[in-house]
């Protein structure tokens, strides 16, 4: 190591040491998923300076949502940089970018939005570490605001994760919690892999706080949200809240469910969600997305491959119909709700 | 050595390259992207900002009252409406509306400069080319209100949906306008029966892979097409100077086909020239491009907070280009039309937003088999077991309070307001 | 009806007599799927001069696998179209064309290929039936020559009918054999809606007799390919022959097979499948395609749903790694085969 | 009435449009084609197909003997390897071959101008530029033998791996010289240390959305990346006139930067602009674009037969502009090279070859494992217990005859010979 390998060594450590304290200082009260987000892109901005954000409006504007917030104002233009409208450009140049040595944090403004990257994402973002054996890295995010129940029209809705849990290559990933926000984006900006990263929009405002002992090995695992013993209900990202309250309500009904919340979506990581099942024997699985080959039909066909003696019913799902995303009036109709656990959690009990 | 030309703000202030550039753009940074576009060869202009008529060599138009006083008629009523939308998103009517102010002259003369028999593809705002094709302003209103993805009958007016995904309706109007040529019905010397199709995107969009495409198909297929760009300097956020270094109509000679730049707040110009473009299409001489050189008055879509990338005073000096007033000064001036026209057109326009806003209120949410509805052209298994467990389900809950749709429960309650300020980004 | 209509019904119905007469003829000799699938390309387009052919290389070439070969000779440039290398640009302008009322076939040139189109297939072809409630149909067919086997290079083997699979709108199927492959493409272009045609590439030369005695109503639902009584094993596709042999192997074992061909993969249709289950208890499902959140995913999750009491083992999948498509030297070890298929087979009924 | 220039065709013969169209464009068609795209602005050229050496005002270049005999032996070289290449994939040691005949000079022009801290991005015809750039052509074969993706370290020679995908490389080489730029390595007067990149595609790539939209983000970032277009007049059977109506170079204007045609099959003129073109980049001029005006002399791939889209007596035609002749006549004629030096050339050539059909036939197949390798920078379970089961899998069959790996099973003999026919389409 030479002195200035040493010294900015150095000058690192005091930033990480900085953005501790900064966390510590703030852990104690709740902040938002929105607030915990930005608060990631900053300290990851902070601690590394190949980290970028880009994207449609980040800059100036700090994001239809707000999640880049303040970040062109303290980082400058060359950091937070505001693209053209063309969603291939943004993932394709992040492709470039990260080929040079940078770390972009790519935003896709909604999740309708993707799809015209769709193609750079599936043949150089997912590829390029198996085409090049390892030559090249990825370390690219491409954060997605996803999901309904916002009141939205058409294309600002939808849960498209399933799509890029079927390509090999990339990580998908979706926090549920502000603390998992921040925590999971640190993360996922500091995996030499590419990572999908799909942010409740419809929970951006909801509040807890950052939990500051976080072990970076397991933040991305599946972990259990509360434990139960008649039947365990897995989720992710926006429809954990529902699924955390349903357990509330099912347990006044005297119903004890184990809720599980999967955080990494791609490549899966079902060692509790087994563990559970083999307790249980019951397995509900929610997502809002479309039901026909997903994630939800991934996670049933492995877990009764995997648990199949477990099983006294087989898993059943609450997703989205195979439907488009519908007009927004009929949008809570759509989504997974409350009652539609509980009325799925009873069917299986009843089996 | 490169010549100047090409080089990007030559006399660039290098300090706003730095990472201490601030959050806000300057007002020099803000003039300087203005000027940029607006310089360059001259628009096409034949009703000056101060209401000045003049003519044009290539685009002639015969300016009668009539003309001149619908024209207005249009504008007034087109505004009045939107203004309505605006109104109706603040009072919690609509989920989202997206205003069209200070683009109604792009608009109207696009949209009075189409035959019967053309087709035009809007993207989202284009509620006065919907004006134009006779599609009534309450069918626009399901979109926003979210209660409809459509809401017209697209056939009948020549008026296709709404697109929402940036740049995707270039592709399908210069697949519409290639069969307009399959048919047989360009390039007969037929200006009746004789057809053309018009695209709308804003100058954000002219970035996107698909507008280049169709420009590219179009170019190859000679399709009839003209690509109408409404730039109104802004993209949401993002100045237009982040998207091209150049004037925009300078695209179209890149593909060999003529690329024009009007100024999009004369309603004349603006006809003449879509008239002109439409014409050469429909006689086979497309694909053309028009550049309509405008601005976004009011925000990008009534989520959006415009004081937080752009200066208020830039916005006021636009005023001044207002493309209604330029039109009520010559009427006036001339002595084409008098106060009680003036007057007629503004009851008709209270009129109108009074029976918008009637509809708007009444709007009602579809029943829960929507959901179900024209997703395939005929029912299939899969998707009817799922409506029938879904009617089973909501049947369950039918004897009491029903059930609770909610998929946040109690708690989103807390965050409804958030929610609704997100509601309608488009 | 107008005299002019009636006669251009005459004509119609004489054209299809004529179609009709030459399928007859050749039906006899046996005819590769290449073969098949050209002939209903041409048969359509001689019976219904809105149906069009649109594509790189299409027109003067005949297409890379020579799938148009002749037409753009028969039928002219306008109705055989070679377009200029974009296929965001094949497809969105396909739309354009079929709201026109023109009925476009598409040719992506390979799978590898299909995803700069996405966008427009996901955003504009399966939803705007939907956005239009009906007021437009989308009567399109995309065909994508799919699947490895060929030693090719990358991006030209892949299978990703699952991605397509989960959106709502779309139809997608996939023929095993050449009468088949000309019935389900006959079928495809007369459909109202958007289909997706996945062609199985390494069986073009695969040879059958035309089957004329078809009906259309269940010409793209899933068949018994054969009848078994010990395990169920359903395919589609480039597959099937590999599963076929597979149970010929098996019965030397003394094990009998039921082998289903889905033909259409969404929206699925397991009534055949389900009643197979029932009658077995077994089920393995054989795709090239990557297992995770796949369509091999939503069989067994569906079946397993459906079936859960009959089933005597949990659903089986013999599928495509979750890793990018290898080099082509390794493909045949990634590749669903005989063996693997015994072997799974083998599994499931071990039980 | 419209300006003729934009129209396409003005003397086209309508009955090529009508449905009687013959499959096989005729010698008139494909001459216009030629003429349509040569006509336009002027190549650029320095050294004519005659063999006569020129200058340029905008592009010096200083030709020493040594310089020109450099090239010569490069495009020898490149030539006699690619030929090889097409013969080991007739003998069945390839599965597909990608053969550059034609384009020596375009790419041995190119590769020559970049520097050391020059970054490539090549589509996937690139033998010329890989050479230029120090990778050993053996490192090439792997993807074309089928035993792997890449096979090359793209970092160490700034050389990136091959694109198949059309046009997504001209993103990622917008992202990487935004990158450079982001980096501080552009515009400081130092052209030792400052960088540029130049990425490769062809004609019908420019019809791609990403192709567009890295023009539209390069000018945007002022990105140091000079956009190097091989237009060798075909997109497998598609002419380029199927892609665009006029000169592909002037794509550039419609961007704001400058884009050059240079006589792509003129080694000397391709060195000179490319040269300009990256130092144009490197002192923060660019990007910039060149059309390399050139001609494919051979097959798409080996896989193809050109038999069916064109016509011989064209290609015949083309040799008159051979890229490797006009070198050769004019180090003969100039005396700056004798006999011996072709000799060597000719015996450096030869070894080459030899060396790289022995690496082709020995080129062995991957272990099993590989297919689990590098998808993701670390093991994860859900893969790893796929690799288990799938090596315990193929453990079981290792005391017998191994596993039927094949896929088709028995039946597949009757097919090898078809899917041998496409292994390879590209
Ligand atoms: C593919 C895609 N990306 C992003 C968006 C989000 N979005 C909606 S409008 C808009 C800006 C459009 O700007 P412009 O094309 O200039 O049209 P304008 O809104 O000014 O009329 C953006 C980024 C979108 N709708 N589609
Ligand atoms: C997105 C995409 N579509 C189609 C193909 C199949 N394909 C391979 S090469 C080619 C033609 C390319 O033509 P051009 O850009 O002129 O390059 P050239 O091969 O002439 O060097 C096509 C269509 C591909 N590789 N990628
Ligand atoms: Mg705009
Ligand atoms: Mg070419």
């Amino acid at each position: 190591m030479t002195t200035s390998e040493k010294a900015s060594e150095q000058t690192a450590d005091q930033i990480r040491a900085d953005v501790a304290a900064e966390i510590a200082a703030i852990a104690a009260k709740p902040i938002t998923i929105a607030k915990a987000l930005n608060m990631a892109l900053r300290a990851a901005m902070e601690i590394d300076d190949k980290v970028l954000v880009m994207g449609e409006d980040v800059g100036t504007l700090g994001g239809v949502f707000r999640i880049t917030d303040g970040l062109k104002k303290d980082f400058g233009e060359h950091r937070v940089i505001d693209t053209p409208l063309a969603e291939a450009g943004i993932v394709g140049t992040g492709v470039g970018l990260a080929l040079r040595g940078y770390k972009p944090v790519c935003e896709m403004q909604f999740d309708g939005f993707t799809f015209p990257a769709f193609d750079q994402i599936i043949s150089q973002v997912a590829k390029m570490q198996y085409r090049s054996q390892g030559a090249w890295q990825m370390p690219m995010v491409i954060r997605i605001p996803f999901g309904g129940g916002i009141g939205a029209v058409e294309h600002h809705s939808e849960s498209p994760e399933s799509l890029f849990c079927h390509i090999a290559g990339l990580r998908v990933m979706s926090p549920s919690t502000p603390a998992d926000a921040y925590w999971m984006l640190r993360h996922a900006i500091e995996l030499p892999d590419p990572v999908i990263f799909f942010e409740p929009k419809r929970r951006y405002w909801e509040k807890g706080v950052l939990d500051t002992s976080v072990d970076p090995g397991t933040i991305a695992s599946s972990i259990v949200r509360r434990e139960g013993t008649d039947c365990t209900v897995v989720s992710y990202g926006p429809s954990m809240p529902t699924v955390m309250k349903a357990a509330t309500a099912a347990e006044t009904e005297g119903r004890s469910l184990e809720v599980i919340d999967l955080r990494t979506l791609s490549p899966l990581d079902l060692g509790p969600v087994l563990a559970s099942v083999r307790k249980t024997g019951h397995l509900v699985v929610v997502s809002e997305a479309p039901r026909e080959s997903s994630i939800t039909s991934e996670v049933a066909a492995r877990i009764t491959e995997e648990a199949f003696y477990s099983l006294a019913a087989p898993v059943l799902r609450v997703a989205g119909f195979d439907t488009p995303y519908p007009p927004s009036k009929l949008e809570e109709l759509y989504l997974p709700s409350l009652d539609k656990i509980l009325d799925t959690v009873d069917r299986s009990l009843a089996y | 050595m490169a010549p100047d030309r090409w080089i990007k703000n030559p006399d660039a202030d290098p300090s706003l390259d730095g990472p201490g550039t601030s959050g806000v753009p300057s007002a020099e940074h803000m003039v300087r992207g203005l000027r940029q576009t607006a310089q360059g060869e001259g628009l096409v202009e034949l009703l000056s900002p101060e209401g000045e008529l003049s003519s044009h060599p290539d685009y002639p138009l015969d300016v009668t009252p009539d003309l001149l006083k619908g024209l207005y008629r249009d504008m007034v009523l087109v505004r009045r409406f939107d203004r309505e939308g605006n109104a109706l998103q603040r009072q919690g009517q609509l989920g989202i509306w997206v205003p069209l102010l200070g683009q109604e002259a792009a608009q109207v003369g696009a949209g009075r400069a189409m035959k019967p028999q053309d087709m035009a593809f809007p993207s989202y705002r284009e509620h006065g080319i919907a004006w134009c094709r006779g599609i009534d302003p309450t069918e626009l209103l399901g979109i926003f209100r979210g209660t409809d993805h459509g809401g017209w009958d697209p056939k009948k007016n020549r008026f296709h949906n709404y697109t929402i995904v940036i740049g995707n309706q270039a592709l399908n109007a210069t697949g519409y306008a290639m069969g307009q040529r399959f048919d047989g019905l360009v390039g007969n010397n037929d200006p009746d029966r004789d057809e053309a199709t018009i695209v709308f995107f804003g100058d954000g969009a002219t970035s996107q892979g698909d507008v280049h495409e169709g420009m590219v198909y179009a170019a190859s297929f000679d399709a009839p097409v003209v690509f109408y760009c409404q730039n109104n300097q802004w993209a949401i956020s993002e100045p237009v100077e982040t998207q091209s270094r150049v004037p925009l109509h300078q695209r179209a000679a890149g593909y060999g086909f003529k690329g024009i730049r009007v100024d999009g707040n004369d309603v004349l110009a603006c006809l003449a020239v879509t008239r002109w473009a439409l014409d050469e299409c429909r006689s086979g001489n497309g694909p053309v491009m028009i550049e309509a050189f405008t601005y976004r008055m009011d925000a990008h879509t009534t989520s959006d907070d415009p004081t937080r990338y752009r200066l208020a005073d830039v916005t006021e000096a636009w005023k001044m280009f207002d493309p209604i007033e330029r039109v009520r000064v010559h009427l006036t001036r001339s002595g084409w039309a008098d106060d009680d026209f003036f007057a007629s057109v503004q009851a008709d326009a209270d009129e109108l937003a009074a029976r918008f806003r009637a509809h708007a209120v009444g709007l009602e949410t579809p029943p829960p088999t929507r959901i179900f509805d024209h997703v395939y052209s005929s029912p299939n298994p899969q998707l009817e077991r799922q409506e029938r467990e879904f009617l089973d389900y909501l049947e369950d809950f039918s004897d009491g309070d029903g059930p609770d749709a909610s998929s946040g429960g109690a708690s989103l309650a807390g965050t409804a307001a958030g929610a609704n300020a997100v509601g309608g980004v488009l």
